[in-house]
């Protein structure tokens, strides 16, 4: 398949929190700052990449052979949640200065739906090894750039006069709406 | 390390509680879960390969051995109680992958009379918009009772229009239904002994 | 099958527990266990109250040392307790704190330009510095009030934010949103050593007061009933509201915006309406003091000066020991300022307040002779305040000055405040112009001697209070204005018979902006005296500073002050301050007060941190936008004269307390006479809002 | 049974997920398509949440602290599963129109915050309470956001018509950007309601709800 075709369509057209409606607890809950937006785009786009070529690994060679497919479920979130730890104790031994920035998002990605999401996508749509890969950067890239948007917009409107009611989270999911709408504009590029 | 011992016997204890659990579930579940897959993914595309029969294909299912060992689901559509046709999936290999296909035969047991009723795709992985489009219906109408004969695309001296700018994925789907039909006349021999007899009520 | 899926996720679960259990192992980076314990006994609320980004950040913080035990805003003393027991930390009491509006102007501030846009301060500040006259001032959008987490501010209905105490946890939130700086997060350390700055809504009394008391607030407090309050207040800046508020010459009132009104507010009748009130009310209000720390500061003087320093070291939890050259504490207040004005009684009763908050005293000990800052420093002193005063007199050189009944203004007062024989003669003659020389002469009627006060000014030239002036010439004291004395006569015992003085004019102004007195040539006279006191200024007498070999660690000026930086008062020994009048030559008691708390604060910096913070933007003088004439929208009230106890002729021959205390009707009306101000902003008695409606409509 | 009834209680109003409590956004926004598929995936959550609060209860006191969280991922997956499984043998249409969400439910953070913030710390029957009363409330709000947008986006609830043929579908209605929309209204909604009551009490509105996931100090992050 089209390798530029996967990354288009994944950063866009099917926008990862826009289209495909994940990880939305950290897209609202971490878009507040760019600086910190940018922080937890990155570390998805890490832990991402990584648990997805993990569990196509797992999935072609232990769940497929033994036809325990049905547990793919259950083994991904193992794999990634031990994963997460993994890297993190790594990164903090190895690479300290990158622990630094993002560290403290690691242990929250484990329960991101985005993460579990991608890998599961990924097997679900057949993919090899490296459009594995590609497709979860790609994806990755997509949360990063929402993410990044919606927090520049939530802090231009720090300032703004919003009822009281609709005041945080509310304006933030109606944006988020408005957003998505832009990106459906995507849908048409393809088909 | 005592506590890493307890740390690795706990989780794995739990993990394989966990799995004898889902294994006894998924062992009480199985049957039904086939014969749901079979009803919503391939249901589908046999309802469309077909028309005029009055039985549920599904649920008349039987499967075949074929010669190379290969075993095949065969779905049987029956009018009454006699054999109209028949519907079973095949495989072609496109650009993105297989391509796979369901194709309906109607078939006359007494006259032996057979015609490819009808295609539908059920798993391909072509590019959206382009190979993709050998699921549009104007591909796929082609196929509509069509005779054996002339089965393959108009570059290979048949009389199907390729999709324009997918060639390998029409050539795959093609190539597909010619696979089935050349299953089709292995096995139909077995068809009238295992539905065309039955008088039931 | 059930075999196999055990097996595979059997497998699964136990090699991600190895791998991570190895991993720990041999990806093993030293942390502190401590983090860990620390952690655990945080709220875990993760509210980032704190200021680190979660728990976890502020159990890493407080193990590197960056916050104390106190670090989790909501735990309270439980948490804290715990935290310090995990750190091993000598458990401080956590200081509560709380956000604290510096703003009561609110809608009181005047607009100067109408603001339609988006509702919110940190907008409206990017635009001109915000709509309100005031660059202070709050801009009453409420931008704190949505910033804060806890919701514990409201806006009041005032315009300007209200803080509710029960729910601010101190977070900060508050003030890092507020682009003008109202909000500050305070604790009690706060509150007792903050100094004036530039950007506090300071009332022009504010500013003018040398002790910096918040006097609008007292007043407020005051005219609500609560006394307690009030005292409170003003405790936070002096610690002798009963004496301040009977010899303070107000330069607080000089600066009272209600001048421009009719005249301006009675502050320090105020000031002594409720600390008589707690005098007479039979029990002393509780002072809060931070629990004694054990460490111990020796202060030199204990007049004005040294009992503020000690009073304010003893509320920040120090121990600090009074060193007195004389029998018993207050200094000028006792032993320079006469009976008929601060009664010893009401000194010695707020003394005592001040001394029973835990200060040692020790009296007849001379500095320089008993003891030196070396002895401090080695009996485990760690800080030394040296507030000895200006108790040597000037003198004029001129002939005959030896002979006997001629004494100084102070010695004289000493000698009277001690009650020891003054040898005070029949016809007195003062010289000099300021309060201690009216004090002089008002002593001296007291004692039935003819009194003529020699000063070589004129009336309006004179240093002192006018009502003082007023208050001698009722008693009975003559003066002789434009003499300049010229030398003594003396009889043949040696004693002094006559005053010769040359009659002066007035000249050109001088430096100091007073008209420079000429002598008129040929215009000698005499009068007739047998006792003449000297108040023409005093010195510090500084020779106690100097060691054995005639050397002086500390600087000192040609006024025989020692030098000192004005801001922390802290001199060339790191562990050594000066305050009162050794630093600033003869002053004011408030002034002395005053200074005794910045040299308590700049102590207090000193020993817990090792430096003394100055900000930048501290209020040296008095700021000038603040100051103007066109006051408007005010309905005139009288102000109340203070009552005099007793009369002509009966007031000269008694020391009994002149001044007496104001009526409570009139207390009340003195009290409503105060405008609140702000920096620019002040009561008016018709409202500002109708205006701007105006303007609006008309636009 | 006082108590019993009031952790079963809260999640049906004081605390509805996730409206008053800001939980579990993505499988609101993604499958509220239509009433019955937010039934779905409402009962799906009611199963799994109940039966992983009971279990999370009743080994709370075996498990170390440091596989704490762990444990409690497997317990949740593992019912996601027998979810799937389940889902898959008798309600295959629904499992298909759910999509990757149905295993998603392990990521919820409904699941592993009560987990974490409730059953982890409450007697078994508490745990179960409190997950029944969670699930029902988080089970309600789905079917009713569903219906919101099937209505105006179909014309039809539960996949019966009931708008006449005059009716023009608002296709953004079913879509994504319908989605976040429709929430955030609903939030607005919500919080205007509650704003309402306490205006009434005569106390102070209240900004929006805030996030209550106890095992997240994601919105902290400074």
């Amino acid at each position: 398949m089209d390798y530029f075709v996967l990354i288009i369509a994944a950063i866009f057209v099917n926008n990862i929190v826009l289209a495909q409606y994940l990880g939305n607890c950290p897209f609202i809950g971490t878009s507040k700052e760019t600086g910190v937006a940018m922080g937890m785009g990155f570390a998805v786009v890490f832990v991402a990449t990584m648990a997805a070529a993990i569990t196509w690994v797992v999935q072609r060679f232990l769940l497929v052979p033994n036809d325990l497919g049905y547990l793919q479920t259950i083994a991904f979130i193992l794999v990634i949640a031990s994963l997460v730890q993994f890297v993190e104790m790594f990164l903090k031994k190895a690479i300290p200065p990158l622990y630094k920035s993002l560290g403290i998002f690691l242990p929250l990605i484990t329960t991101n739906c985005a993460v579990l999401g991608i890998a599961i996508i990924c097997q679900r749509k057949q993919f090899s090894l490296l459009e594995t890969v590609v497709f979860s950067i790609a994806s990755g890239v997509g949360f990063l750039l929402a993410l990044v948007v919606l927090a520049a917009i939530r802090e231009r409107l720090e300032m703004a006069r919003i009822p009281q009611s609709i005041q945080g989270t509310p304006i933030a999911l109606i944006l988020a709406g408005l957003m998505s709408l832009a990106f459906f504009a995507f849908k048409g590029m393809t088909s | 390390m005592k506590e890493m011992i307890k740390m690795v016997v706990v989780l794995s204890l739990i993990c394989s509680l966990s799995g004898l659990t889902l294994a006894s579930v998924r062992g009480v579940t199985k049957p039904f879960i086939e014969e749901q897959v079979l009803t919503y993914v391939q249901g589908p595309a046999i309802k469309k390969v077909y028309t005029g029969n009055d039985n549920n294909p599904v649920r008349d299912r039987k499967t075949f051995t074929l010669k190379d060992g290969a075993e095949l689901t065969v779905f049987p559509f029956l009018k009454g109680s006699r054999l109209g046709g028949v519907a079973f999936e095949s495989h072609g290999r496109g650009y993105g992958g297989e391509i796979g296909v369901m194709v309906g035969f109607s078939y006359d047991p007494a006259s032996d009379m057979a015609d490819v009723s009808g295609i539908g795709i059920t798993t391909m992985k072509e590019t959206p918009g382009v190979g993709s489009r050998v699921n549009d219906p104007e591909f796929g109408e082609q196929f509509k009772n069509h005779p054996f004969k002339g089965m393959a695309l108009k570059s290979a001296g048949g009389d199907i229009s390729a999709v324009a700018g997918a060639t390998i994925s029409s050539t795959g789907t093609v190539d597909a239904v010619k696979t089935a039909i050349a299953t089709f006349n292995e096995i139909k021999g077995e068809f009238s002994s295992t539905w065309g007899s039955q008088e039931q009520p | 099958m059930i075999a196999t899926s055990i097996l595979v996720l059997f497998g699964i679960g136990f090699t991600a527990a190895v791998i991570l259990a190895a991993a720990s192992k041999v990806l093993y980076v030293y942390e502190d266990p401590r983090i860990a314990q620390v952690e655990a006994v945080l709220a875990g609320a993760n509210c980032g109250g704190c200021g680190f980004p979660g728990c976890n950040a502020a159990a890493v913080g407080v193990v590197a040392g960056k916050a104390g035990s106190d670090v989790c805003v909501i735990g309270g003393p439980a948490v804290m307790a715990n935290v310090a027991k995990v750190m091993g930390l000598e458990l401080t009491e956590m200081e509560p704190k709380l956000a604290f509006v510096d703003c009561t102007g609110g809608e009181r501030a005047e607009d100067v330009y109408l603001y339609e846009g988006v509702q919110d301060c940190r907008a409206q500040h990017q635009l001109y510095k915000g709509s309100k006259m005031c660059p202070e001032g709050c801009l009453g959008f409420g931008t704190c009030v949505r910033a804060c987490p806890f919701d514990a501010i409201r806006m009041g209905p005032n315009g300007y934010p209200v803080v509710n105490p029960e729910r601010c946890v101190a977070c900060g939130s508050c003030a890092i949103v507020c682009p003008r700086n109202v909000i500050s997060i305070n604790g009690f350390t706060d509150d007792i050593t903050h100094l004036n700055e530039i950007n506090d809504c300071l009332a022009p009394c504010r500013q003018r007061c040398p002790g910096q008391i918040n006097i609008p607030r007292y007043i407020e407090q005051a005219s609500r009933g609560d006394y307690a309050g009030a005292l409170e207040t003003i405790r936070e800046r002096i610690p002798m509201p009963l004496s301040i508020g009977r010899v303070c010459p107000r330069p607080c009132e000089t600066e009272c915006r209600r001048q421009h009104v009719e005249a301006p507010v009675g502050i320090n009748m105020i000031k002594r309406y409720v600390a008589d009130w707690e005098m007479n009310s039979g029990q002393r209000l509780p002072i809060s003091c931070k629990p004694d720390n054990g460490r111990k500061v020796a202060i030199v003087g204990g007049g004005p000066a040294g009992i503020s320093c000690a009073f304010y070291l003893r509320r920040l939890g120090y121990r600090p020991t009074i060193f007195e050259l004389m029998p018993k504490l207050g200094g000028q207040l006792r032993y320079g300022i006469p009976e008929y004005r601060l009664p010893k009684e009401v000194l010695n009763w707020e003394i005592q307040g001040i001394l029973d908050l835990g200060i040692g005293v020790r009296v007849q000990i001379k500095f320089g002779r008993d003891f030196t800052v070396k002895t401090l420093a080695e009996e485990g002193f760690e800080a030394t305040f040296l507030a000895f005063g200006a108790w040597a007199n000037a003198q004029i050189p001129i002939e005959g000055d030896d002979a006997r009944g001629i004494a100084s203004g102070t010695e004289f007062l000493t000698k009277v405040g001690l009650g020891v024989e003054t040898g005070i003669g029949k016809k007195v003659v003062v010289i000099g112009g300021g309060n201690t020389a009216i004090d002089a002469a008002r002593t001296s009627i007291r004692f039935g001697a003819d009194v003529t006060m020699v000063y070589r000014r004129s009336r309006n030239e004179m240093p002192a209070n006018d009502e003082e002036i007023a208050d001698a010439e009722e008693e009975g004291v003559k003066y002789q204005f434009l003499a300049a004395p010229n030398r003594f006569i003396k009889d043949k015992q040696g004693r002094v018979t006559h005053l010769e003085y040359t009659q002066m004019k007035l000249g050109k102004p001088d430096a100091s902006g007073r008209r420079r007195p000429v002598p008129i040539k040929g215009s000698e006279h005499l009068i007739e005296c047998d006792t003449v006191y000297m108040a023409i200024g005093q010195k510090p007498e500084i020779e106690c500073l100097y060691d054995t070999r005639g050397g002086c660690p500390l600087e000192t000026t040609r006024w025989r002050t020692v030098e000192a930086n004005p801001a922390t008062l802290q001199t060339a020994i790191p562990n050594v301050f000066v305050g009162g009048d050794l630093f600033t030559g003869p002053d004011l008691v408030i002034t002395a007060l005053g200074a005794g708390r910045k040299a308590a604060r700049s102590i207090h910096q000193y020993l817990t941190t090792g430096h003394i913070e100055v900000p930048d933007n501290l209020q040296r003088t008095m700021i000038p936008y603040t100051i103007f004439k066109d006051v408007e929208r005010v309905a005139p009230i009288e102000r109340t004269q203070m009552p005099h106890l007793h009369h002509g002729e009966e007031r000269t021959c008694t020391f009994v307390e002149v001044e007496g205390a104001i009526s409570d009707d009139e207390f009340k009306k003195e009290t409503c006479r105060c405008m609140r101000c702000g920096l620019t902003c002040y009561n008016r008695t018709e409202p500002l809002q109708e205006e701007v409606s105006e303007t609006s409509k008309n636009m | 049974m006082n108590r019993l009834w009031k952790e079963f209680s809260k999640g049906l109003w004081n605390e509805l997920p996730p409206f008053k409590v800001v939980l579990g956004l993505c499988p609101v926004l993604a499958v509220t398509k239509t009433a019955d598929n937010g039934f779905g995936m409402g009962l799906a959550v009611i199963f799994v949440l109940t039966l992983s609060n009971m279990l999370v209860s009743s080994v709370r006191k075996v498990i170390p602290a440091k596989v704490r969280i762990a444990c409690f991922i497997v317990i949740a997956a593992s019912l996601v599963v027998c979810v799937e499984l389940l889902m898959q043998a008798f309600a295959y249409p629904l499992y298909q129109q759910l999509g990757i969400f149905v295993p998603l439910i392990v990521v919820n953070c409904i699941i592993l915050g009560r987990a974490e913030a409730f059953a982890s710390k409450n007697p078994i029957t508490y745990a179960i309470a409190d997950g029944l009363g969670m699930g029902i409330g988080f089970a309600m709000s789905l079917t009713v956001l569903g219906a919101i947008r099937e209505i105006f986006g179909y014309g039809t609830l539960f996949g019966v018509q009931i708008l006449g043929s005059w009716f023009k579908p608002f296709t953004f209605m079913v879509e994504a950007p319908g989605a976040f929309v429709c929430l955030g209204l609903g939030l607005a909604g919500m919080n205007a309601l509650t704003n309402w009551q306490r205006r009434l009490k005569g106390l102070d509105a209240i900004e929006g709800p805030k996030h209550d996931c106890a095992s997240c100090g994601m919105c902290n992050i400074k």
